[in-house]
Formats: structure tokens, sequence, C-alpha cells
């Protein structure tokens, strides 16, 4: 109702920002750097995931990490196992890790908030170690190495096939895409806005209708199923999946993401997955200090910006925005005004 | 509803400013491994350590480090090669897989290495050779596992034996020289345990000695009293333990508190540390292993690099003068392949090295071939107690 | 629900409820009725089991004993997104609002039943969904100039004033479209000025034919507005009535006039 | 075997046993998961073994490391939690985790990875009951576990302090009532838990070694005890311990050792659905 010419803008700006970074793999020669924006989008479609639960939500889980894993493992077994190519296999993950998902959503979500933390981290711990020690499918310690690239994609007279990094890209692109949309699509719905409500308060939205356990299961599940599709991802981009990656410090570091990007914010999602990403990679010149570092700057950002980065330039916008933000209720009034 | 419509704004500048950060890491980092591509011409080469540095193998890194950093430091002093000065990158794999990927992908790709020393476990380094194989770089690997030597990659090559080289040698020894035919494994759920606990199941056929049982342990583990309490029920006449050093003189210290009695052996050097017996004690006295170096050899080689050790005040260990091989040999491949990688494989493919772990030759498979000694843990020292055939 | 025709008089019965907490009685074997378009009342002193029945009766908690007909469904225990949906919709007692929410947004949660919670439609934008996201929209802006909060739309709910924090709740309560709405002492901590103007925006909720039962303490409040007085004291029924023959019922004054006057 | 596993268990619930007293004291006063506690047993471990390497007796060196963990935990408190009251329960449990990832690595970086052995006066030694052979430190560490819980016990029922943090887990702000302060009930909260997870380490140092990651797995058993026993519940924290150390040893002793960890996973995912106030938690209520 408030669409104004200046939203107009502001989406065609973000169209063509979008189609302008499909441009990017040509700016870009270093075959390492490009290594490491994939990563980001695959942890930034993680992240996009974990903060539907978390962020738009309110409930805690330190266990994504498993369905991370999960989503990985099943590709890797279909692939291997079976022979399947990626268009294939990544249905197989979305669908076990929605099943999984939703029995661990539908068991944990009864419990409070403190409780729902430890269920989450106890189940992934399991899985870990059902990764671990379930050799004869999951390859044991060894996990399973040789996991396929995607198929050659042929487009009328063109071919794009997967052999180097950049070839990757535009693809992780476009999952990271969708993950937006969908998040976009979800929150700006009544079931989107169901789940604001219980994370700011389950009681008062109960009592508005809003059926509190069957939402977050859902979107519990949805949650779930972004994790086990960048899973997939992973699993065919890295070629390999071992159960390491896939401890506790995966779902902790994922969660770290949202958190020191702001949650409940796409946006923010995505900036804690880059800024993850790119720190853990700028810190490998100091191996000792590496994780030291890194510690130390968790304890940082959570204690000066509660509220992730998004929360600080929320704040810094709203220092400067202060005049525009007089102008524009005035307008608003005008067009009340007018309806009338 | 006006603040949810900003939220593009916000995207749009942060996505911007991604950006930005993004190129301008890409620049500075451009220009750190532009010296390093310049270096083709200049005057240093980059040599890449891909290892555990962090974690429960982080000690295992540790010591590959330093008998890198001494080969390094050695060279330099010399000359470096060709004229140049080599310079190692420290990449800590911390034991997976996906991490071995990242570092080798930033070495490589960002520091242009020329060769790479590691990983200590296998199937870190089995993911990380798809990454050093296409861009044709030198791989120089301590991993365990028989995969290693069925990837096809012609760069990848093996600086220690094979677990089908020690297992064979030790078991054979335990059969025939004590007589053992009741063996009970307990062996890390890893690549590594596995892969020993398979070539001895293998060998154990043809020497008439009998798994009574296997017990694993994850990695990590400190706790083996369950393991233990069901191995002693068994009786067997000696265990045989796969895993890092300090689990294995764990291991014997709780054998020994839960009072069982049994002869210990495990396949390969990797026991070759003195923290073995720091750690164990007495309880790891008699403990017997193959072993392809004797760090009390009296070759010249071995010498040397007790003398250089001590000089840096490193302590030699058995990692550390393996490392410390594969950092000769590769700088020597490197030496006379001027630049060319290919013809750098091709003089690390024929090498024919003395090292301080024995003549170095590579076969087909980039694997070497030489027979291991058996070692046993004698008063708090190890001794050679069979030599290599 | 075309069960309501043939019960023109009673829309809410609570049958013999009784809900205790450990060994303490909050509500002991109560009955009443409210009667459609009542505005009907609750009082009685602090801890005499007024929000002890509104939880009952929403669904918050269940009760020991005792049932609760709506329309005549037994709504007995149901949970309260249910009850919700039979067209019950309430305020708090102290009031609670979404922390992070402007005006608008928090009244578009109100409107839950109406654009409901389906996924594909959301994903797909549908017609169908369009069409009830407007419908949501237009009915906000109907109900927040109705409460006199359109202007303040995009504020922030919880920086507002007390008495206006209040009208969003009760907007918010109205955009479920109830049939029974439940105030849980709307007007407590209002200067008189707030409370008279809530008064007002009461008798016009119950004109659109919205039943109204509140809980309260402001005698003067009850009088005025109310067509239907219950009593309750330790959580059971003192007496019911008019307020003319509440006004001057000797239990009342005792148990609860003369408190009240004390304190005022 | 059964008497072997049955010993084995006891041994590893004590250690249990004081991680989780650590875990339900912090939950009591503040209602979060310190997930740093892990990196108190540790850090006690590590300052006891670098007391014995300057030639400390080795019951000072114990006794420093005790203390050096209490410390930790206070200042983790100071320097961290108490800056975040006002923060939502989630950035706490991020911070404990940063604080716990600082910790390791800060401790790998001292002291180095390779896992240290902590002497101990009885490692040597064993009992001889019928055909058994107890460990004296196993003796050791069920003892010094006992009294612990019994000075514990006497401290929380006996002293004005200890009543203070009983009733801080009601209300913290009732500790105001009783003329003390809030922040110091934390601060002897925290000081106390991370003491006992320090000695936790210290006893289990001689045995499964002194390493910078070795507080993980102690960290998250311990915490499953607390669950186990009831959030909150001291005596239960005890109980839950002992249990889950016996427990595990049978599993992994009769079922699989390579599962052993996650038998204590699906007991606390199976006591958090059954039973989430935990095994005791009428005790709470009763002693309320």
């Amino acid at each position: 109702m408030e669409q104004t010419k200046k939203s107009y803008f502001q989406k065609i700006i973000l169209i063509i920002v979008g189609i302008a970074l499909f441009l990017l793999p040509f700016a870009i020669t270093n075959p390492y750097i490009m290594y490491i924006i994939n990563l980001i989008l695959i942890y930034a479609l993680l992240a996009l995931g974990l903060d539907l639960i978390v962020g738009y939500t309110g409930q805690v889980s330190v266990g994504h990490g498993a369905f991370f894993g999960i989503g990985a493992y099943t590709a890797a077994i279909v692939a291997k196992k079976v022979g399947l190519s990626f268009w294939l296999t990544l249905p197989f993950s979305i669908v076990i890790t929605a099943a999984i998902g939703f029995i661990i959503g539908f068991i944990g979500l009864k419990l409070i908030e403190e409780y729902l933390v430890m269920a989450t981290l106890a189940f992934g711990t399991i899985i870990w170690l059902v990764f671990l020690n379930w050799t004869d499918l999951t390859g044991g310690p060894m996990g399973i190495a040789g996991i396929p690239a995607p198929p050659t994609i042929k487009l009328g007279g063109f071919e794009f096939p997967f052999l180097q990094y950049h070839d990757y890209y535009p693809l992780l692109l476009i999952f990271v895409y969708l993950g937006i949309l969908i998040t976009r699509l979800l929150i700006r719905s009544g079931f989107g806005r169901a789940c604001t409500a219980i994370r700011d308060d389950e009681l008062a939205a109960q009592a508005m209708g809003i059926p509190v356990f069957k939402t977050k299961v859902t979107m519990f599940t949805i949650s779930a199923t972004f994790c086990g599709a960048a899973g997939a991802l992973y699993a065919h981009f890295l070629h390999v999946v071992s159960p390491e990656t896939f401890t506790f410090s995966m779902s902790v570091t994922i969660l770290t993401m949202v958190m020191i990007g702001g949650q409940g914010s796409i946006a923010g999602a995505i900036i804690g997955a880059s800024i993850l990403t790119i720190s853990s990679e700028a810190l490998r010149e100091t191996p000792e200090l590496r994780m030291l570092i890194y510690g130390f700057l968790i304890v940082i950002m959570i204690m000066f910006f509660p509220k992730g980065i998004m929360g600080l330039i929320q704040i810094i916008k709203r220092r400067f925005l202060q005049k525009n933000i007089l102008i524009e209720k005035s307008s608003v009034e005008k067009e009340g005004l007018g309806y009338e | 509803m006006r603040l949810s419509k900003k939220l593009p704004i916000k995207k749009i500048s942060l996505f911007i400013i991604l950006a930005v950060l993004l190129v301008g890491c890409s620049a500075t980092k451009s220009t750190s491994g532009g010296g390093s591509s310049s270096s083709k011409e200049g005057r240093t080469i980059n040599i890449g350590l891909q290892a555990p540095m962090t974690g429960d193998n982080a000690q295992y890194g540790q010591d590959m480090r330093n008998g890198v950093e001494l080969a390094i430091k050695k060279i330099n002093s010399e000359g470096g090669i060709n004229g140049k000065q080599l310079k190692l990158m420290v990449g800590d794999d911390k034991a997976t897989p996906s991490e071995a990927v990242a570092v080798v992908n930033k070495m490589i790709m960002n520091d242009g290495v020329k060769g790479i020393i590691g990983g200590y476990n296998s199937s870190p380094t089995l993911a990380a050779q798809d990454v050093s194989g296409p861009a044709k770089v030198l791989h120089l690997n301590m991993g365990a596992s028989p995969d290693l030597s069925k990837t096809g990659n012609k760069y990848l090559f093996r600086v220690i034996l094979t677990g089908s080289v020690y297992v064979p040698a030790v078991l054979k020894y335990m059969a025939e020289e004590k007589k053992v035919k009741k063996i009970a494994a307990l062996f890390e759920n890893t690549d590594y345990g596995i892969t020993m606990y398979d070539a001895a199941k293998e060998s154990a056929k043809d020497l008439g000695v009998e798994f009574v049982t296997t017990e694993k342990y994850n990695p990590g583990d400190k706790n083996f009293s369950a393991q233990l309490s069901k191995i002693k029920t068994l009786n067997p006449d000696a265990i045989m333990v796969v895993g890092l050093y300090n689990e294995v003189a764990l291991i014997e210290q709780q054998a020994k508190q839960a009072g069982l009695k049994v002869q210990f052996f495990s396949p390969d050097d990797s026991m070759y540390s003195q923290q073995l017996i720091t750690l164990g004690g007495d309880a790891v006295e008699n403990h017997i292993f193959a072993s392809m170096i004797d760090l009390n050899a009296g070759t010249e080689e071995m010498k040397e690099f007790k003398k250089i050790a001590e000089e840096n005040k490193i302590p030699a260990q058995a990692n550390t003068a393996i490392a410390y091989d594969a950092a000769m040999v590769l700088a020597k491949a490197l030496e006379e392949g001027k630049g060319d990688p290919e013809k750098s494989r091709e003089s690390l493919a024929n090498i024919d090295y003395k090292g301080i772990t024995g003549p170095i030759r590579f076969d087909e498979n980039g694997d070497r071939s030489n027979s291991p000694m058996i070692m046993q843990v004698q008063k708090g020292a190890f001794v050679v107690i069979k030599e290599s055939e | 629900m075309s069960s309501e025709k043939g019960y023109d008089t009673a829309i809410l019965t609570v049958e013999r409820l009784s809900k205790a907490f450990g060994g303490v009685k909050a509500v002991n074997d109560l009955s009443f009725s409210v009667t459609q378009n009542a505005i009907h009342a609750i009082i009685g002193p602090n801890g005499a089991g007024k929000s002890t029945l509104f939880n009952l009766i929403t669904g918050v908690i269940a009760p020991n004993e005792g049932k609760i007909k709506l329309f005549n469904h037994d709504i007995t225990s149901l949970r309260p997104d249910k009850i919700a949906q039979y067209g019950v919709s309430r305020t708090f007692q102290n009031i609670r609002l979404f922390p992070d929410m402007t005006v608008f947004e928090t009244v578009l949660i109100g409107t839950y039943l109406l654009t409901g919670g389906k996924l594909l439609p959301a994903l797909f934008r549908s017609n169908e969904f369009r069409k009830r996201e407007r419908q949501a929209k237009d009915r906000i802006k109907e109900i927040l100039q109705f409460v006199g909060l359109w202007d303040m739309r995009n504020e922030y709910a919880a920086k507002l004033s007390y008495g206006n924090q209040r009208r969003v709740e009760i907007a918010r309560a109205l955009a479920t479209n109830p049939r029974l709405l439940l105030l849980d002492e709307p007007t407590a901590g209002m200067n008189q000025k707030e409370t008279k103007e809530l008064m007002q925006l009461f008798s016009q909720v119950n004109q659109q034919g919205i039943t109204i039962l509140i809980i309260a303490h402001d005698m003067h409040l009850v009088n005025t507005l109310s067509n239907q007085i219950t009593v309750i004291n330790f959580g059971e029924k003192l007496v019911e009535g008019p307020p003319e023959v509440i006004q001057n019922h000797p239990a009342v004054v005792e148990a609860y006039m003369g408190r009240a006057e004390a304190n005022a | 075997m059964f008497f072997d596993q049955l010993i084995n268990g006891i041994v590893l619930g004590s250690i249990y046993a004081l991680m989780a007293i650590g875990y339900t004291m912090v939950w009591n006063v503040l209602r979060f998961i310190n997930f740093a506690h892990g990196e108190v047993y540790m850090g006690g471990a590590f300052v006891s073994l670098y007391l014995l390497l300057l030639d400390t007796p080795i019951w000072l060196a114990y006794l420093g490391g005790v203390l050096a963990g209490a410390l930790l935990g206070y200042l983790m408190e100071k320097a961290v939690y108490m800056r975040m009251r006002n923060a939502p329960k989630l950035n706490l449990l991020i911070a404990a985790i940063g604080i716990s990832i600082f910790l390791q690595n800060l401790a790998q970086y001292i002291w180095g990875a390779t896992p240290e052995r902590l002497t101990s006066p009885f490692l040597y030694k064993n009992i001889q009951i019928g055909d058994m052979m107890i460990n004296q430190h196993y003796i050791f560490i069920i003892i010094l576990t006992i009294l612990v819980m019994m000075v514990l016990e006497l401290f929380m029922n006996r002293t004005i302090m200890g009543k203070a943090v009983q009733a801080a887990s009601q209300n913290i702000s009732a500790t105001q009532l009783m003329g003390i302060n809030a922040n110091k009930v934390i601060s002897v909260t925290f000081a106390i838990g991370s003491a006992v997870g320090a000695l936790a380490g210290i006893l289990v140092g001689p045995v499964f070694l002194v390493y910078p990651t070795m507080g993980i797995f102690a960290g998250l058993k311990g915490f499953t005890a607390s669950v186990m026993g009831g959030m909150g519940n001291i005596p239960g924290a005890m109980v839950a311990g002992l249990l889950l150390g016996i427990i595990e040893s049978f599993a992994a002793g009769f079922i699989s050792s390579g599962y052993r960890d996650a038998v204590a996973m699906v007991i606390l995912l199976f006591i958090l659905l059954v039973r989430p106030q935990g095994i005791f938690g009428k005790i709470i209520q009763q002693k309320v």
C-alpha cells in the first residue's frame, strides 16, 4: 500500500545488481578467490536457512550442521551408490532432510527454548556419530570421495560444464537467489508473519488464532531443507564429504553467522556468511592464532553488537535518516487523507 | 512496513560493500600472490605444508613442520635452489578433507606453491590431491591408505611406506619370533586405523594368525576401559593397537591399570616418538612396531640431521626426520625441474636419494618400497630388534 | 457456524468450572453465561480468579472440571488458536505487543485467520493469496481508523503511550474478526480522559455486533458501560445481575466495593 | 568384566557429576548453559601441569589448578557474562561458545597440542580385591568426589552464601532481600562451579591426559548429567552424573564402543522428551 515509485526504483536496482553479480567470475582471475566466494554462497544458503528458524521464528537450533551433513551425505551416497546426477541427488537430499527436519522439529519444538538448544545439540552429535560409525553406508571416518560434478548444462548452442570453481558460481548463485526469494515470499505472508509473532510473543500469537506448534514445525522443516540443499551443493562442489565437517562446530559456525550478521534479516545472513568465511580464510596466514582470534572476535561481536551488523546499520540509519523519516511521514499522512 | 520496504537498499549497499571488500581482498591477495607468481623470475620459491596444526593431530603437524623448516633452513643457508630461496607456507588442514581442500586451494592458487608436503592423514590427502594433481603441483604425503597408490595422480608421491608394507612385516615378526596365535585388534576408527586393520586381516591368513576380536575407538577418545575389559576376557596372545602415539600410550597405561598383561604391538613408526615413552612410562615397555627409520643409526645423514636439529633446538622425532627428507627430495626435484612442473615431476619420479630414512626411490605409483625394520621399546629407549631385510 | 441461530441469548456458557493451582482454588464451581451483544463485566477483588477465568475461556490453561461452551460448541480444553477460530479474541492484563513491530505490522498479525498460513499460495503468490492480503490490509486500515491509530501506523507499537498501546492491542484483537471480545482490565493505569475515550470505543465496538466480556476494577466504567455484571470472589460467583442490582447488593458492597473505596 | 565396567562407570560418573555441578549452578543463577565450562576443566588441569613442571609439590599443584579454575570461571563471568545481563539467552550462548573456542586455542598456543600426563601419587599402584585389580587413583577420584559433594552440600545448606545461591535459583533479586548483592552471588556461583569443574579436569589428568580439546566431550557429558538430574538441582546432578557414567560404561562394554558418546546423547534426548524436569526434578520442588 505504500508501494511508491521509490520502491520500484529499488527493485529495479536490486534486479540489476542481481544480474550483474552473475558477471563476477569475469572480474576474478584467481581461482582461490572464486573458491572462497563459492563457499560464501553455500554458507549464505545455510545461514538463510537457519535464520528462518532462529531469526524469524525465535527457536534456537545448534543442530543445523547435522542437516547440512544429512543433505551432503544423501547426495554423496545417492550419487556414488545409485549413480544419479546432481539434478536427481538434490531432490533426494531435500526430501530426506525435510523428513528428518520434520521429525526433529516435531520432537524438539515441544520443549521450551533452553531445552530445544540441548535437544538439537544431542541430535547433531548423534548424527555425527552415525556418519562416523555407519561405515557401510557413510564410509565411516574416510567419508565419501569422488562425488561427481553436476552434468554439463546445455542451453541451446551453449554448454556449461562444471570443471573449475568459476563454473560453479552461477549455479550456487542461483540457489542463493532462490533461497532469498523463498525467504522473502514466506516472510511476507500470513505464515511468515505468524512466525515473527511467535518469536515476539507466543501467547499473544496463539490468541490471534495462530497454531503455534504447527507453524514452528513447518518453519523448522523448511529451515532444515535449506541446509539439505546446501549440503547437496557442497557435496557436488567439493567432491568429498567426511564426518568432521558436520560436527557441533559447523552448527555453531552457521549460528554465529546468523548472529553476527543480524538475526531476522536476509542481508544479515549473507553478510554474516561472508564475514565469517572471509575472516576464517584471511586468518589462515597464522594457523596457530587463527581459531584464537576467531573465538575472540565472536565474543567481542556478540558483546558489543548484540543485534549483529544489521542491528548496527539500523541504528546508524535511524540517526542519519531522522529527517528523512519525518518528511516521509508527512507524505504518508497526506496519502492517508487522500484515501478518505 | 516501510522498514521492510527499505530492505532492498540495505541489501544493495551491502552487496556493493561486500563486493568491494571481496575485490579489495582479491587485490591484496593478488599482490601477495603476484609476489609469489613473479617469484618464478624472482628470488623465492614457495613450498606448502599441508598438515594438522590444530586439533587432536596437531602434534604430528608440528613435528612435520619442524622437519620441513629444518630442511629449508639448511637449503637456504647453502644458497637455495637455482639461486632462489625457499619459503614455507603452512596450511592447517585440521586432519579433515574439506579443510585440506581449502588450504591446498589457497596454497596453489593464491600463494603459487611449487610443491606440497603433507598431509599426515590419508583422507585429507586424498581430497587435497584432487586439487594439486590437475594443477601439476608435486605433493609428497605421509598417508597410510593404499588408496593413495590408486589415484592415478602422477604428481602424488608418498614418503613413507604403505600400510601393506608395514603390517605384514610386523605381523610376520610376531608370528614367527613371538609365536603369537591369537591377536586382539584395537584401532582408532579412522581411515588410518581401518586401513591398517584391513591389511593385517589380509596377511594374518597366510601367517596362521587369528584375530579374536576387533575393537574400535573414536578419534579423540581417552577412555579405553570398556574395550580393554572386553579384550581381557578373551585372553589373547598379543594386542595390535593402531592409533596415535599418545592414545597408544594411554591404552597401554589403562591396560596395565586393569591388570591386563600382554604383548602390545602396532604396525608403523607413527609410534616412534619420545612422547610415547614420556606418556606411557613403563607401561609401553616391550612395545613392538615396524619402522623405516632408526634415529640411532650411525649414518652420515642421520648425524647431520641430529646436529642441525640440536642447533635449532628441535626434538629429533621420526616424523620430523621423514618430513625433513621429504623437503630435501622436493627441493632437489624442483632444482632439477628449473621451474617446469613436468620436468620436476620427472626428476622426482626417477630420484635416487640417500636420505636419513634410507634410500628414497619411488615406484610407478609414487610409493617407496624400502623394507622396514622391527623396533621395540626397551628400558625407555627405541631399539632395533630386527634389521630390515 | 450455523449453530448460532437458536442461541441468540447465550453465546458463551460456563458450566461449573473449577481450576486449582497446587492447593489453591483459583476458580471454583463457577457458572455463568454471556448473552449475545451484551457488554458483560466480571468484577471482583484482586486474586478473585478473574484472569484465570479468562485464561480458561481462551484455552491458555485447561480446567480441572467443568465445561465451556461457545455457540453451543464445547471448547473446553481446546488450544487457544482453535478457540480463536471460533471467534473469540482477547487483550491481556499486561499489554502483550510484539516488541519489534510497527502498529500496522502488529495489527496485521491479527488477520492471520483471514489470510491463513498456507505455504504454497504464499510461495506462488496465487490470486487468492493476493486478494486476501489486500482484504487484510483494507481491513486493517478500517480498524486503525476506527481506533484512531491510522496516523501512527508506522510507529513502533512498543514506543507508543500506554493508552495507545492498549488501542493497538484492541485493534489487533478486532482484526481477528471476533464475535466475542475478552478485555482484561483494559483501563488499568489510564487517566480519566483515556478511560473515557476507551469506554466510547468499547460501546462502538459493541454496536458493531461484537459481544464484550470485560474484567474491570473501575466501578464507574462497569456501571455505565455494561449491561450485565458477574461478581466473583475466591473463584466463586458471588452475585450476578444488571448494574443497578449489583451496585446496591450488600454482599458486593462488603466484598468488593468497600475495599475499592478504601483503596481510592 | 561386569565389575570392571562398574568401577569404570563409577569413576567416569564421578567426573561427570563434578562437571554437572558447574552447569547446574550456573543455570541456577543465570538460566543459561555455560558452554565454556569444559574449558575450565581443561584450564585447571593445565595449570596443575604447569605448576608440576615448576617442581611444585603435588598437592599444591592440584590446589593451584583448582584455584586457577575458580579464577577462570570468575573472570569469564566478570569480563563477559556480567556485561550481558540484559542480552537474550541466545547471545550468552554464542558468547560462551566464543569463549570456549578462544580458551581452547589459547591453551594450545601456550602449551601446545601434545597431550601431557599429570602425575598422581597413586597412579602406579593397584589394590587387589578378590581377583580384581583396582587402581588406587580411581579410588582417590571416588573418595575426593564424595568429599567435594559433602562439602558442597554443607556449604549450600549451612552458610548464608550457600543459601543465597539457592535462593537465587528462584529469583535472583530475592538474594537482595537477604542483604547479599546479586552480582556477588553470581560470581561466587561461577567460582565454586568452576573450581569443582577444574578439580574434575585435574583428577582426570593422570588417567586421560591433559590437552587443549579435553573439555569438549567432558563438558557435553557433564551437561547431559545436569539435564538428567534436573537443571538447577545440585544433588540431582551428582546422582545423575554417576548414573550416566555407569550406563555409558556398560553400553560401551556390551553394545558398541563406537556409539558410546551417542548413548549419552540418546539419554539426553529421551530425558528432555519424557521428563524435561530431569529424573530428580521433584526434589527441587520439595526443596522450595
